[in-house]
């Protein structure tokens, strides 16, 4: 067994310590073939991809703060596939199939702990939405089933299947395939692995415009200079928006602030995750033991990182609803990220009109999940100039043409 | 949480209030006149800036008004309100958004 | 019991009062006033925890909400994990246990009550030490609106822990005084226990009370044991005060290792001697005082070992009167011991070099590595930080408009600058809220010599590891060493945040108030970068950790989410109606005689629908009057077909859609009169409906002149559905021609019904000859009580959700939201009918031209029939082409949104969602479930009486 | 067949007792059953003006309540007046309304039934309310006369203060809010039950 192999980790293990070695922090060099905006999960797990699968390496990420300091380290780290729509559940399911050996491959101790997801059912409604996606994902192939309540108080003892409860338990979708994983180690692997290829991951520097000229991108300028690319790959997340308005492309994004929290550390009580879209919570309990809940978006747009204080208070009403053993649980650190978020709820991942220019961007709060996933997909789009299978139903006309993957109606869930 | 300034309420929480994105977005005079990349800019895009940002809020819970407000997504601060009959009539009404919350509301 | 180091003469504790406890199974005791640490230590413990990842002993460093180390376990008498001892007030019959790494929640539920409270000043002021005090006292007698927030059970924050004087008597008396007034001001409010933690938008700080904890098992049931203060401030001054900081040293974590300031209250405040034999190590003025003090109450002090090549004259002074050896450009290199500290190791300490090193045995030795301002709440609030290399730590650049920090919070630490700080902080916040208070007279501190500087000092270097730094903590809680640290630069990373997620430090309960600072001060040696280049780790709210249980207050159990009820909810509680939650309605489910089964029930209350007489609640049901001259172009606009030409009296059914041409809700249309209609939406729909109309109504159209107005509480609507049902109208409206003419489907009468004005319409849900009757509410238990009884005869029978649900579906009637997803068009629906083709324009009919909508194989709304008459198809089950289940990913055709077993048809039928479904009707396609597949026949969505031959009866 | 004498039912006619033996600090009556018209009207218009003279009243402006005479005005919006009556036919109000407003542009709403109202007094009624109300309830901002519109415990009221010295407030609720509203008074008062009141 793999010393480092905690799939089967329970909630109170001792971390595992980072290499010695991480990357190193290279000047930005004039130029190079592919520039990624955004030193996040995604625009990591792409330069790796495109040095790994296309051998592309003469490529920057240019981070403007620290690397994976945004929605990366913001998360709650759920990692699942059970979407609705065939389009999602098809780049989600390629997604959960990299992280299943994604330790091996980045040689990188990320936590990936597959210790499953419930999304409870609240009301007859949700019921009929969560069987209907659990049957959609059976043909799917992905590992869904349909929990009746009883089978919910199995897999989690602690959550309150009791029917006389304000918003009862009817039921919960469950995949066991799914889990959580560290994210940190998550982004840290692919960096290391991004750098050891000679990608150069320049920090604190924060692209401030887009060159293109005859229609094609020729570079980016930076707080450190101008650098020339070949190509140009967006991984903004919340600031997708801001960078796209550099060429002038407006994108059907909203930016939200989106919080999190995490309690003290505590004896194992909670061994799966839960997420309860109609309560507004989703919780696991970390590897060290803390436990780890996100709540709903706040609804104004908002780049401050930070988000108002009744969602906290909601999400803990909900929490304790749930969970009622978690009364005397303390909160120990909130904090927010940047979401962009699309009328569908589903990614924007593809080419743009400008030529040479790539987009990936709109994964609301889904982001995590498809690091690998994504990170796969969008390198061949970058490398090949078309979209791949996975991300192609994903483009930006979708929205001219009204193929929309509309995620929010059916089902019902976030995050 | 935010207060904000119902231009007839005055000062209440921010749960009073929805939120409505951004303002001075017209219904097209003719949608028929729009292909359909204008339409689908009309229905799904708008600007999302990280700064001032001239927005639409409601006051649900209060006097159930729409007014505009100049408010900043980085700070949240908002920099003006203005009740959207006295300050801009008829031509700069704004759109609802296609997509609305869920929510469990009252009517 | 007694307590062993107890100092004579010193403490605000009630020595009179015993207080029993007990830790990690062994009895103690205490008085009121302690602390859980103080207590602990007055009975000379000092090995409070083993470390959560070396497992080493620990023990107090702190004696306030700083504290990494003293981590505790509260058993009784409710469970409560992971408290700083030095924050748990003492209480009779406490128990509770050292805690290393994980804390224990109870798997009983929590008995206590938490609530809210909001609050409004136009001054906040947190912490009541010299600078809160001051700056409360000069705006209380300005006459403004304060409130005055601070941590503990008393005021006078770190006077209680000092022996200074104020106006040449104890300063306590002056904070006495202060409070005394402060009590006699009416606009001044005084939370003590309160803790603020978090500060948001628009002076929102959230701050923590806890009023019943100090009593343990005694808290009175009915009290909140903590409340959750909600204040809005126009201003706000955090007087909170700093935290000292230690120094790094080679086994700096020993139990007895404490920072020297803490030393100074457990003497003071709690008549504690933290130990007999003291070796005190400082790099700033600060320690003295406690030196001083403690030796002064006994403690022999073995050494001051003071890093800077300059002691101030005073100090020496102080210190030669009593013996006490002072060792300049000195520093504590290590230290021995087992479960407790024996021995510092001292060495001189010059360019960067260690001398000859010697051991100095000691049970304390104390620690002050210079001060850090308090500023975790300032930072939330927006307010940035500078470093100030004199004192080696983060302070507030300058003040906020509205929000202000004061005394040593600002990095001011004398208790005059303090004092004087604080009263200027609060003439700057009066200033802006356009006011102006009295001068108030501070009161004279004793003579200060000058301060001299600190030595900045972040670590010793390891006479062992030389510059590894491998057995010196940063992080106590999280058990990080220099030597992380520098592994962490040495792995590339260059941002303190990066350090803290390598190292974990900064990551506890703390959040890194004894070790952020640390860290960035090694990290920016390690990469020879300015700290003040660097920064400091985020402090991120809460400022405290917090029990979710207080977060959650009283929105619990039933007052989590409103629950909305009809007016005739009690009768059907009464007779036995199970519940369905729509949105926050409960709404009758069914009504279940005894033993019946669910579907024993729905199937008793069809069969009363189709065959006789049967009656709901339909009072949940949205319902917007629409007034106006204008009403039936607003009504034209957002509806699918035309609702102008509806004449008075008469009533049709119509789709909204959002702009994008999906189904966004549906209902009735009933005109009022020639400028009223009132509308009905779906009970979920109703707020989203009203918000809509009024949104296009006032941002769009407000030319026209309509008004809206939501009246759906103040009409019960009752369906009295079924083949008699005009016979039991005709019983209780015997002014009402009910007949068919007179009164034809999709018209409404005003009619007295068992004596009450209503309106009948004749609308039908179901299919079969139907009315609806409304009623106001307060009339409509006497409404629904005389049709149940007039019905008696005809066996009327309440139906509820469920039946509705089955009766509809097997006329195809959609539900929005269970029939559609947001994906799906009136088209799709098929329902064609209702979309205009003579209206130029209404919302959502761009939309249907796009191509995605024009395609012939979008999803369309079909009947199925499974095979197996008996077998009933999940709702949610996909639909598939082939009677094999091909390898995934199998393409699916769509999905069955409506299931039921159909008294009327006798058998099982389904509603789906199918691509090409209507051009499918007559295929067999298959349904996979449980690994085989089952056949069902795709037909004509209208299963029951296509040839609407029921619908008058 | 009649019902002769046909009973009415008020959303809390359950709650008499209940509220009844709240604490002294908190005294909590339903006002049930009255005459409730939602106005709507610009204000100043020659409509306004003729409602005003057909109550003998002036209608409230933003945030406050006509509360003198038979018919109260209750300001809900820009252009918008809850009209509260004592229980009685809503129909002849409705008509004399309409009669005065004639052709001119302004409705009237029957919304008797929509709401019912509490009146609340107590020394601890402030207290009370400012567990789950926002609005800063202090004299000096919100003072006799006001109306507001706002969010009490998640449920949507109508707030009228009546009177300073003995804290007395209108509370007006959706009849279907109205008995989570009731267990929500009835459970912030449990703190004042032990002589506290």
């Amino acid at each position: 067994m793999h010393p480092y192999d905690n799939a089967q980790a329970t909630p109170g293990d001792v971390l595992p310590d980072h290499p010695d070695f991480l990357w190193r922090n290279p000047d930005p060099k004039p130029s190079y073939d592919v520039v990624i905006v955004g030193g996040g999960g995604h625009g990591l797990a792409t330069a790796y991809y495109l040095a790994k699968n296309h051998g592309i390496t003469d490529i920057a990420v240019l981070e403007k703060g620290w690397l994976a300091g945004g929605n990366m380290a913001r998360n709650t780290t759920i990692i699942r596939s059970n979407y609705l729509w065939d389009e999602s559940s098809g780049i989600y399911e390629h997604s959960l199939k990299l992280w299943e050996t994604l330790e091996e491959d980045l040689d990188y101790p990320i936590l990936f702990s597959q210790r499953g997801v419930l999304n409870l059912a609240h009301s007859l409604q949700d019921v009929r939405d969560s069987k209907r996606r659990v049957y959609a994902n059976q043909l799917n192939g992905i590992d869904a089933e349909w929990l009746e309540p009883e089978e919910v108080a199995e897999v989690c003892p602690i959550v309150n299947t009791s029917p006389d409860v304000r918003h009862p338990v009817l039921g919960a979708t469950y995949q066991p395939r799914a889990g959580i994983a560290k994210h940190d180690y998550v982004a840290w692997g692919f960096a290391r692995r991004a750098d050891a290829y000679g990608i150069d991951l320049i920090q604190d520097c924060e692209v401030i415009g887009i060159d293109v000229q005859d229609g094609r991108v020729t570079g980016v300028c930076t707080t450190r200079g101008r650098i020339a690319a070949g190509k140009v790959a967006l991984a903004g997340a919340g600031h997708s928006s801001v960078l796209a308005a550099m060429v002038g492309l407006r994108l059907p994004l909203q930016s939200h602030p989106l919080q999190a929290l995490v309690s003290e550390l505590l004896e194992p009580v909670h061994p799966t995750v839960v997420m309860s879209n109609a309560v507004h919570v989703y919780v696991s309990q970390a590897h060290k033991g803390e436990l780890v809940m996100g709540a709903g978006i706040d609804s104004y747009n908002g780049y401050g990182q930070r988000g108002s204080f009744h969602i906290l208070e909601r999400q803990m009403a909900a929490a304790l609803e749930l969970f009622p053993v978690f009364a005397r649980a303390h909160m120990l650190r909130t904090w927010a990220g940047i979401v962009d978020v699309t009328p569908d709820a589903s990614p924007i991942v593809g080419l743009t009109p400008v030529e040479n220019l790539y987009l990936n961007c709109g994964w609301g709060t889904g982001g995590f999940k498809a690091t690998p996933g994504v990170g796969w997909a969008y390198a061949h789009t970058v490398a090949t100039g078309e979209p791949h299978p996975y991300n192609a139903p994903f483009s930006l006309d979708r929205f001219t043409t009204g193929a929309l993957v509309d995620e929010h109606g059916a089902a019902a869930v976030a995050h | 949480m935010q207060l904000i300034t119902c231009p007839w309420c005055g000062q209440r929480e921010e749960i009073e209030f929805h939120y409505g994105g951004q303002a001075h977005i017209a219904y097209p005079e003719d949608p028929y006149a729009l292909d359909d990349e204008q339409w689908a800019q009309y229905v799904f895009f708008r600007d999302n800036p990280k700064g001032p940002f001239a927005e639409r809020w409601v006051h649900a819970a209060g006097c159930r008004r729409w007014f505009n407000a100049l408010r900043d997504t980085v700070t949240h601060e908002f920099l003006a309100v203005h009740d959207i009959r006295a300050q801009h009539p008829l031509t700069t009404g704004t759109a609802p958004a296609a997509h609305q919350r869920k929510g469990q509301e009252v009517s | 019991m007694t307590n062993p180091f107890r100092a004579r003469g010193h403490g605000h504790i009630d020595r009179d009062t015993t207080l029993t406890f007990t830790f990690d199974g062994r009895p103690y005791a205490g008085h009121p006033g302690d602390t859980l640490a103080s207590a602990l230590l007055a009975n000379g413990v000092h090995h409070v925890a083993g470390s959560s990842k070396y497992a080493r002993p620990r023990g107090v460093l702190a004696a306030g909400v700083e504290e990494p180390n003293a981590l505790v376990q509260i058993e009784a008498p409710f469970p409560e994990p992971m408290l700083t001892a030095t924050t748990v007030e003492l209480y009779d019959g406490l128990v509770a246990r050292g805690l290393s790494g994980q804390g224990r929640l109870s798997g009983e539920p929590d008995p206590a009550r938490y609530d809210t409270m909001h609050a409004h000043c136009d001054l906040l002021v947190v912490g009541a030490g010299p600078a809160g005090l001051a700056a409360t006292l000069a705006a209380a007698r300005s006459g403004v609106r304060v409130i005055l927030v601070h941590e503990l059970p008393q005021p006078g924050g770190s006077l209680l822990g000092s022996q200074e004087l104020l106006d040449g008597r104890p300063a306590t008396e002056w904070v006495g005084a202060v409070v005394a007034e402060l009590d006699t001001c009416p606009d001044v409010r005084v939370l003590r226990r309160t803790t603020a933690f978090g500060h948001y938008d628009d002076g929102l700080v959230l701050a923590l009370e806890k009023r019943t904890d100090h009593l343990g098992a005694a808290a009175p049931a009915h009290v909140s044991r903590q409340r959750v203060w909600r204040i809005r401030a126009k201003q706000v001054v955090y007087a909170t005060g700093a935290y000292e900081r230690p120094v790094a040293f080679d086994d700096n974590d020993r139990p007895g290792i404490m920072l020297a300031g803490a030393a100074r209250t457990y003497l003071n405040r709690f008549g504690v001697l933290p130990g007999r034999q003291a070796v005190v190590f400082t790099t700033n003025d600060s320690a003295y005082p406690a030196v001083l003090e403690l030796a002064d109450a006994g403690v022999r002090v073995a050494a001051v070992i003071d890093a800077r090549d300059d002691v101030p004259a005073h100090w020496r002074t102080a210190c030669d009167e009593r013996g006490i050896d002072i060792r300049a450009g000195h520093v504590v290199t290590g230290t021995s011991g087992v479960e407790h500290v024996s021995r510092a190791h001292v060495a001189p300490f010059g360019q960067g070099r260690l001398g000859d090193r010697q051991g100095i045995d000691c049970d304390l030795l104390l620690v002050s590595g210079g001060w850090n301002p308090a500023v975790a709440l300032f930072s939330q609030a927006r307010g940035s930080l500078r470093y100030d290399a004199a004192i080696g730590a983060f302070v507030p650049a300058q003040d906020l408009d509205a929000v202000r920090t004061a005394g040593s919070a600002t990095g001011t630490f004398t208790l005059a600058g303090c004092l004087a700080d604080g009263a200027d902080a609060a003439r700057r916040a009066l200033s802006a809220l356009g006011t102006t208070g009295p001068t108030i007279a501070l009161p004279a501190t004793s003579p200060q010599p000058d301060a001299a500087p600190t030595r900045v000092l972040w670590r010793v270097p390891s006479p062992r590891d030389g510059q590894d730094g491998a057995h010196q903590f940063v992080d106590l809680q999280r058990d990080a060493l220099v030597s992380d640290v520098l592994r962490a630069t040495g792995a590339g990373l260059r941002s303190v945040e990066h350090v803290k997620r390598y190292t974990t430090i900064g990551t506890a309960h703390d959040q890194g108030r004894t070790s952020g600072v640390m860290t960035s001060g090694i990290v920016a040696e390690a990469l020879g970068v300015d700290v003040a280049d660097l920064g400091t780790m985020r402090l991120r709210p809460p400022a405290v950790p917090v029990a979710f249980a207080a977060f959650a207050g009283r929105n619990r159990g039933e007052l989590f989410d409103p629950v909305r009820v009809t007016a005739l909810h009690p009768w059907h509680v009464e007779h036995g109606a199970l519940f369905e939650n729509v949105g926050q309605w409960k709404r009758p489910w069914y009504y279940p005689k005894a033993d019946e089964t669910m579907e024993e029930a729905v199937l008793r209350e069809c069969r009363a629908a189709r065959t006789g007489v049967a009656m709901m609640d339909g009072s949940t049901l949205g319902k917007i009057d629409v007034q106006g001259p204008d009403a039936g172009v607003l009504l034209d606009r957002l509806y699918t077909n035309m609702m102008s030409t509806l004449k008075v009296g008469r009533i049709r059914y119509g789709v909204m859609c959002g702009v994008d041409g999906m189904a966004l809700d549906d209902g009735t249309v009933i005109r009022v009169a020639e400028q009223e209609f009132l509308l009905t939406t779906t009970t979920g729909n109703a707020a989203k409906v009203l918000e809509w109309m009024e949104e296009w109504l006032q941002t769009e159209w407000p030319d026209l002149r309509v008004h809206l107005t939501s009246v759906t509480e103040h009409w019960v609507t009752i369906p009295l559905v079924g083949p008699r049902s005009r016979d039991v109208l005709a019983l209780v409206a015997p002014g009402l021609d009910v007949d068919n003419d007179a009164f034809p489907f999709m018209s409404w009468r005003a009619a007295d019904v068992a004596g009450i004005p209503a309106r009948v319409c004749r609308i039908s849900f179901s299919g079969e000859l139907a009315y609806e009757i409304n009623v106001p509410a307060w009339h409509g238990i006497t409404v629904w009580k005389a049709l149940f009884e007039a019905g008696s005869p005809f066996g009327i029978t309440p139906y509820g959700t469920e039946t509705m649900h089955v009766l509809r579906a097997e006329k195809a009637y959609p539900i929005i939201g269970q029939d559609t997803d947001g994906t799906i068009t009136p088209q799709d629906l098929g329902m064609s009918w209702v979309v205009s083709k003579k209206k130029p324009d209404f919302i959502g009919k761009r939309s249907f031209s796009r191509r995605e909508n024009r395609r012939d194989d979008r999803k369309q709304l079909v009947g199925l029939l499974p095979a197996d008459e008996q077998l009933l198809l999940p709702e949610g089950a996909q639909i598939i082409a082939t009677s094999d289940i091909p390898a995934p990913p199998v393409p699916m055709l769509g999905h069955v949104t409506s299931s039921y077993r159909s008294d009327a048809l006798r058998r099982t039928f389904a509603l789906a969602l199918v691509r090409s479904g209507t051009q499918r009707i007559g295929d067999t396609l298959y349904v996979p479930l449980d690994g085989r597949t089952i056949p069902v026949t795709v037909t004509d969505p209208v299963l029951f009486d296509k040839e609407g031959t029921r619908r008058d009866g | 067949m009649t019902v002769e004498t046909p009973t009415r039912f008020s959303p809390l006619a359950a709650w008499q007792d209940p509220l009844a033996q709240l604490p002294t600090g908190v005294q909590v009556r339903e006002l049930p059953c009255l005459t409730q018209l939602t106005l709507r009207v610009e204000p100043g218009s020659t409509a306004a003006k003729a409602v005003e003279a057909a109550l003998d009243i002036t209608l409230p402006g933003p945030v406050s309540a006509e509360m003198s005479g038979d018919v109260k005005a209750l300001w809900m919006g820009p252009d918008e007046c809850l009209l509260v009556a004592p229980d009685g036919p809503a129909d002849d109000l409705i008509g004399r309304l309409r009669a005065a407003i004639g052709d001119e542009f302004a409705t009237v709403t029957d919304v008797s039934a929509q709401r019912t109202t509490l009146a609340l007094s107590g020394h601890l009624v402030r207290t009370v309310l400012a567990q789950g109300c926002a609005v800063d309830l202090d004299p000096r901002v919100t003072p006799v006369g006001s109306c507001l519109n706002t969010l009490l415990a998640q449920a949507p009221v109508t707030l009228v203060v009546r009177g300073e010295a003995a804290s007395s407030v209108w509370l007006l609720v959706r009849s279907s809010f109205a008995s989570y509203l009731a267990t929500w008074l009835v459970d912030a008062c449990t703190e004042y039950r032990d002589g506290d009141g």
